[in-house]
């Protein structure tokens, strides 16, 4: 349901999807029976139609069934709901597969940093690829991120992964997304950072094979001259980072 | 407040009205105080949704909105609808007002505690307000006031503004312990010989409740703001990391009374729908004791739940587990009660007046905001829905019905016995349709809007070219629109409550035909209730009794 | 202005004064004032196991002098309490008064410490065990300043005979201001 | 409620609570972490009941009351194992703690 809101291009989008998806139907199912029985007694019982109120004090047990059945039922849906919201959870958030590359993903008031590992996929090292306010993925590489923030609170959040992690000030918080559509896409910083927090927006660019490898290497040409500066732009980084 | 002066010499209308000790005096000072703040509240809302409908255009009435001001806006908003408007409507103007009524006394068992207790809120009030004047303006950090945002004047830019902010809550969380502690002892101690525990009616029960859940859930936030006032003053870094502090560690202490107090405004909001419910439909509520049992078991489960609020905010993803099951529980009780409240219109004979119309509305809206909460509260769901336009869409359908429609329920149910008249029906009615449906055009398409991505707190979607599509837009403007519509429709109510001073038709003890104690003296109560205290006889709720010619039996009738 | 007090601060449905009620809840809006501030500080302190380098700066000949004399005053107001069941209220007014310079005392030894300790340069801002030192002995030392007042305010109501149950209403907020000082004091001058 | 506790009991639990304040301050001495722990905090304890149950007569006093404020110190532990898995851990699941720099 939620893909026709806003399409999926990560492959826990649909995981998310589906428990939002058992959401609305379990929720939405009560909802719809509470409130037409809700109206349907307004109608029925309305003053001019029942003029005499019948006296029922609801603490025999054969008047409190009716509130009783309902309820076991709803713990019935609970349960149900429960099981597949941890369940999106614990992929998304606790159990991370191998990476195939890692990017490193700086917060701060107002813009993203991001640090991709480059060629040799080490983050650290001479040839990492820094960017501010666009992130460059592969698309079908799975990714691990370690989220950081340099000032306060932000929350790097792509409405498109269904992903949404916020970034603390002397923490480092690893998660990880899959890309699986290629495109650009919205990056929002979802957390109160200030007065740009509002424009604090970035992209997202998800290339092909062939793109991907492209744009590295526009980025990676004349590494030798680069090396040095880079290095001590990293160091400096690194050591943002861990302040 | 100076509609009812109507007195001779200066220095009595002083006592009387400013200075009084007088339970129902007090009520009404929380009450137009809370009206006050409630239209500041109004207006903050009018111009950011002004802004977002038409961003960088000039927003009548205030200027160009700049992103600064925005955050300031939303923030204050929120503080100011939740600490200012939903707390003394719900807690201190109903549960002074009726308490000491209700159980059958002359007044607070500390009146002059009760005027301190006011006289600090409306200081608290005071310094809300300044802190829009200060130099650097007022706090924009949200109202949760996240830490090093909010403790660090370079990151806020609000160094003056964020200061009064904390000043002014801390304050207003004093006034209301002092309160809660002279509510929960009028009911406990002071209550008309004869009142059992299941003579008490449920919104007495519900604000002790709520006010016991302030009193226990506020206490680590006050310790967390005084943390918080040292770190903006002196830069002691409780909340620092470089200095070995954690900003995660105000969140949990924030929470920790942030989700009880949503039960603490929504407890009193649930009472007053009861006696409304039951009075005009003519029935007794529903198993009494299951509504008693099941709000304490929400109460006490509203402790362990606090931290779905922070699922992706940096807590160990481990404990998102354990608070999901926690928080997915708590729709049992809530359930339970919903259920309930059905369940007395069974068989009823319902009145559709303007009262009831708000308490029925109450029942309608809360029942979305119940299902939608769902969403938030499974972890899964939330990683995508958090700090979305769903989440400010959900908790207004939760809020809007708390503090707006049930406090409009109560006020249109108990001014008769407050001044005497009755209100308008015509102008009620009016008041009501108006009000109901334009709030459901406003908050419908936040809905949407937050599905599709659309972050709270953003001045201007342009920047994120996936929320400045047209159709998204339009969304807006609808709902900035139909909110305009929403406080149109608030001046038939202002007309009504004042002219119906004058000219509402005289309401007498007991227009609504009702049970409890505060119908059996005149209207409005003298200083001191009663004529003589009453005794009570029987439960609150004894409607249509079989073989009764009346269908009523107010609690205080000897058999 | 002249106040009559209400017919319903005479009721007692619970069979508890309402005065004595009061008490109880104001003493359990205090629990989790000082809890939440307590919980804040252990948390930080068993994350920072270095912060014991810095608690053994705190002087434990002061903290134990103070610990005696909030104890004795416990003592002197209980015993005032006693004298007030004895409808004897001149004693009772000088037990008070005994309890009251036991308060006195504990704030003349607390300003000559942090005198002390801030002379030499351990102050709020040095590190966070200084600052939950300095927030929560502050907080403490203020509700022993509130409680004097109001404890010299009642015993001039006790000589004249009047208000006699107050003794012991301030009588439990006393214990309870002892009883925090008493986790005070292992948790900032002993654990090391 | 009239209490008839003589001020002997009082003056003999006063001595009780001086005798243990002397043991919480000698058992450092020792140095041993797990007897300081004890005495420090174990007869803290035992120090806040006995004030509580005698001078403020819990002892006598009604059961709620008792039970009221034993649930507001139940609520503070919750407040910390909420807060211990974030607050107190240098680091946990896919997170952990980089300015441990703290003098």
């Amino acid at each position: 349901m939620m893909e026709l809101i806003i399409e999926q291009a990560s492959s826990f989008a649909s995981d998310i999807d589906f428990i939002i998806l058992v959401i609305v139907i379990l929720g939405g199912f009560w909802l719809f029976v509470a409130e037409f029985v809700f109206f349907y007694f307004l109608y029925k019982y309305r003053r001019s139609n029942n003029p005499k109120a019948a006296y029922i004090t609801g603490e025999k047990h054969s008047e409190k069934k009716w509130i009783h059945w309902p309820h076991y039922m709803v713990i019935a849906c609970d349960i149900f709901i429960i099981f597949f919201a941890i369940k999106a959870w614990y992929n998304v958030k606790q159990d991370l597969p191998p990476a195939d590359d890692t990017v490193r993903i700086v917060g701060q008031q107002w813009a993203w940093t991001f640090v991709h590992s480059g060629p040799d996929k080490q983050l650290g090292t001479f040839d990492d690829i820094t960017t501010v306010d666009e992130l460059h993925l592969k698309k079908g590489l799975v990714y691990h991120f370690k989220l950081e923030s340099k000032d306060v609170l932000h929350s790097f959040s792509v409405p498109v992964f269904r992903l949404k992690q916020d970034a603390v000030p002397g923490r480092v918080i690893t998660g990880w997304f899959k890309p699986t559509k290629s495109g650009t896409f919205d990056v929002q910083c979802a957390e109160m950072c200030g007065i740009g927090h509002g424009a604090m927006a970035a992209k997202v660019h998800i290339h092909t094979d062939s793109d991907y490898t492209y744009w590295e290497n526009k980025q990676t040409k004349g590494h030798a001259q680069k090396k040095l500066n880079q290095q001590t732009a990293n160091l400096a980084n690194n050591k943002s980072g861990d302040l | 407040m100076t509609s009812s002066a109507s007195t001779h010499s200066e220095q009595s209308f002083w006592q009387k009205y400013i200075f009084s000790t007088d339970h129902k005096v007090i009520a009404l000072q929380y009450f137009f105080t809370g009206v006050m703040m409630a239209v500041v509240g109004a207006f903050l809302v009018y111009v950011f949704r002004m802004q977002l409908a038409f961003p960088g255009k000039e927003v009548l009435g205030f200027g160009v909105v700049s992103s600064g001001e925005y955050n300031a806006l939303v923030t204050n908003h929120g503080t100011i609808m939740i600490f200012w408007v939903a707390m003394p409507m719900l807690i201190a103007t109903f549960g002074n007002y009726l308490i000491p009524l209700m159980v059958g006394c002359d007044d607070m068992v500390f009146p002059r505690l009760n005027r301190l207790s006011f006289q600090i809120f409306f200081l608290s009030a005071l310094v809300m307000l300044a802190s829009f004047f200060v130099p650097g303006g007022a706090f924009g950090g949200a109202w949760t006031a996240y830490p090093p945002l909010s403790t660090d004047p370079n990151y806020s830019l609000t160094p003056a503004g964020s200061t009064f902010w904390v000043l002014a809550v801390a304050l207003e969380f004093v006034a209301f312990l002092i309160g809660g502690i002279n509510f929960i002892t009028t009911a406990m101690n002071s209550r008309a010989p004869g009142m059992k525990m299941f003579d008490i009616p449920i919104i007495v029960w519900m604000i002790v409740i709520a006010s016991i859940l302030f009193m226990a859930s506020v206490g680590p936030l006050i310790a967390g703001a005084v943390m918080l006032l040292f770190d903006q003053l002196l830069g002691v870094g409780f909340y620092d990391p470089s200095k070995g502090g954690d900003p995660i560690l105000w969140q949990h202490l924030f929470w920790f009374f942030g989700h009880p107090e949503v039960y603490v405004v929504l407890l009193p909001a649930l009472g007053i729908v009861a006696e409304i419910l039951t009075v005009f439909s003519r029935k007794k509520l529903f198993g009494y004791k299951t509504v008693l049992y099941t709000t304490i078991a929400t109460g006490v489960l509203s402790f362990f739940v606090w931290a779905h609020h922070q699922f992706v905010a940096g807590i160990d993803p481990r404990m998102a587990n354990v608070f999901t099951v926690t928080t997915i529980l708590i729709s049992i009780p809530i359930a339970e009660l919903c259920f309930v409240y059905i369940a007395t219109l069974y068989k009823g004979s319902i009145e559709f007046t303007t009262p009831m119309l708000f308490a029925l509305a109450f029942m309608a809206e809360f029942l979305i905001g119940g299902v939608t909460g769902i969403f938030l509260g499974s972890s899964g769901s939330d990683i995508y829905f958090h700090d979305t336009s769903f989440v400010v869409a959900h908790f207004h359908y939760t809020f809007f019905p708390i503090s707006i429609i049930a406090v409009f329920a109560g006020v249109y149910y108990w001014y008769p016995k407050m001044f005497g008249r009755k209100m308008s029906e015509t102008l009620g009615k009016i008041h009501f349709w108006g009000t109901i449906i334009s709030f459901n055009l406003i908050m419908i398409p936040l809905f949407y809007l937050g599905a599709a991505g659309q972050h709270r707190r953003v001045y201007n979607y342009e920047h994120f070219s996936e929320l400045s599509k047209p159709y998204l837009q339009d969304l807006r403007v609808f709902a900035t629109v139909s909110m305009i519509v929403m406080l149109v429709f608030q001046v038939p109510f202002f007309y009504n409550f004042i002219m119906s001073l004058f000219r509402g038709e005289k309401a007498g003890k007991n227009p609504w035909k009702a049970n409890t104690l505060e119908w059996t003296t005149v209207s409005p109560p003298p200083h001191g209730n009663f004529a003589e205290f009453p005794k009570v006889y029987r439960p609150p709720y004894e409607y249509s009794v079989p073989g009764r010619k009346l269908d009523y039996w107010p609690q205080n009738e000897k058999a | 202005m002249s106040f009559a007090q209400p017919m319903a601060t005479r009721r007692s449905s619970t069979g508890i004064s309402t005065g004595k009620l009061a008490v109880w809840w104001v003493i359990v809006s205090e629990i989790v004032i000082f809890g939440g501030l307590l919980v804040s500080y252990i948390l930080y302190r068993l994350y920072h196991d270095q912060w014991s380098s810095e608690a053994a700066h705190t002087s434990l000949i002061a903290g134990s002098i103070n610990t005696f004399i909030l104890l004795t005053s416990s003592l002197f107001v209980v015993l005032s309490h006693r004298a007030i069941e004895d409808k004897d209220p001149q004693k009772a007014f000088k037990y008070l008064w005994y309890t009251i310079f036991g308060g006195l005392g504990f704030l003349v030894v607390k300003s000559i410490e942090w005198t002390g300790e801030i002379t030499h340069g351990f102050v709020m801002t040095k590190s966070l065990f200084w600052a939950f030192y300095y927030t929560a002995a502050g907080l403490h030392a203020l509700h022993v300043i509130a409680g004097i007042i109001i404890m010299a305010i009642i015993s001039f109501d006790i000589k004249k005979n009047k208000n006699l149950q107050r003794v012991e209403y301030i009588g439990n907020y006393w214990h309870f201001v002892d009883i925090v000082w008493i986790f005070l004091f292992p948790l900032l001058y002993i654990a090391k | 409620m009239s209490v008839n506790t003589t001020s002997q009991h009082y003056v003999k639990i006063w001595g009780l609570l001086l005798f243990l304040l002397v043991v919480s301050i000698c058992g450092p001495l020792l140095g041993i972490k797990v007897v300081t722990l004890i005495t420090a905090f174990g007869i803290a304890i035992v120090k806040a009941w006995l004030v509580a149950a005698n001078f403020m007569h819990l002892n006598i006093e009604k059961k709620y009351i008792v039970y009221l404020l034993l649930s507001m110190i139940i609520l503070m532990v919750l407040l910390f194992f909420g807060a211990a898995p974030d607050v107190m851990k240098p680091g946990g699941n896919n997170w952990e703690r980089v300015s441990t720099t703290v003098k």
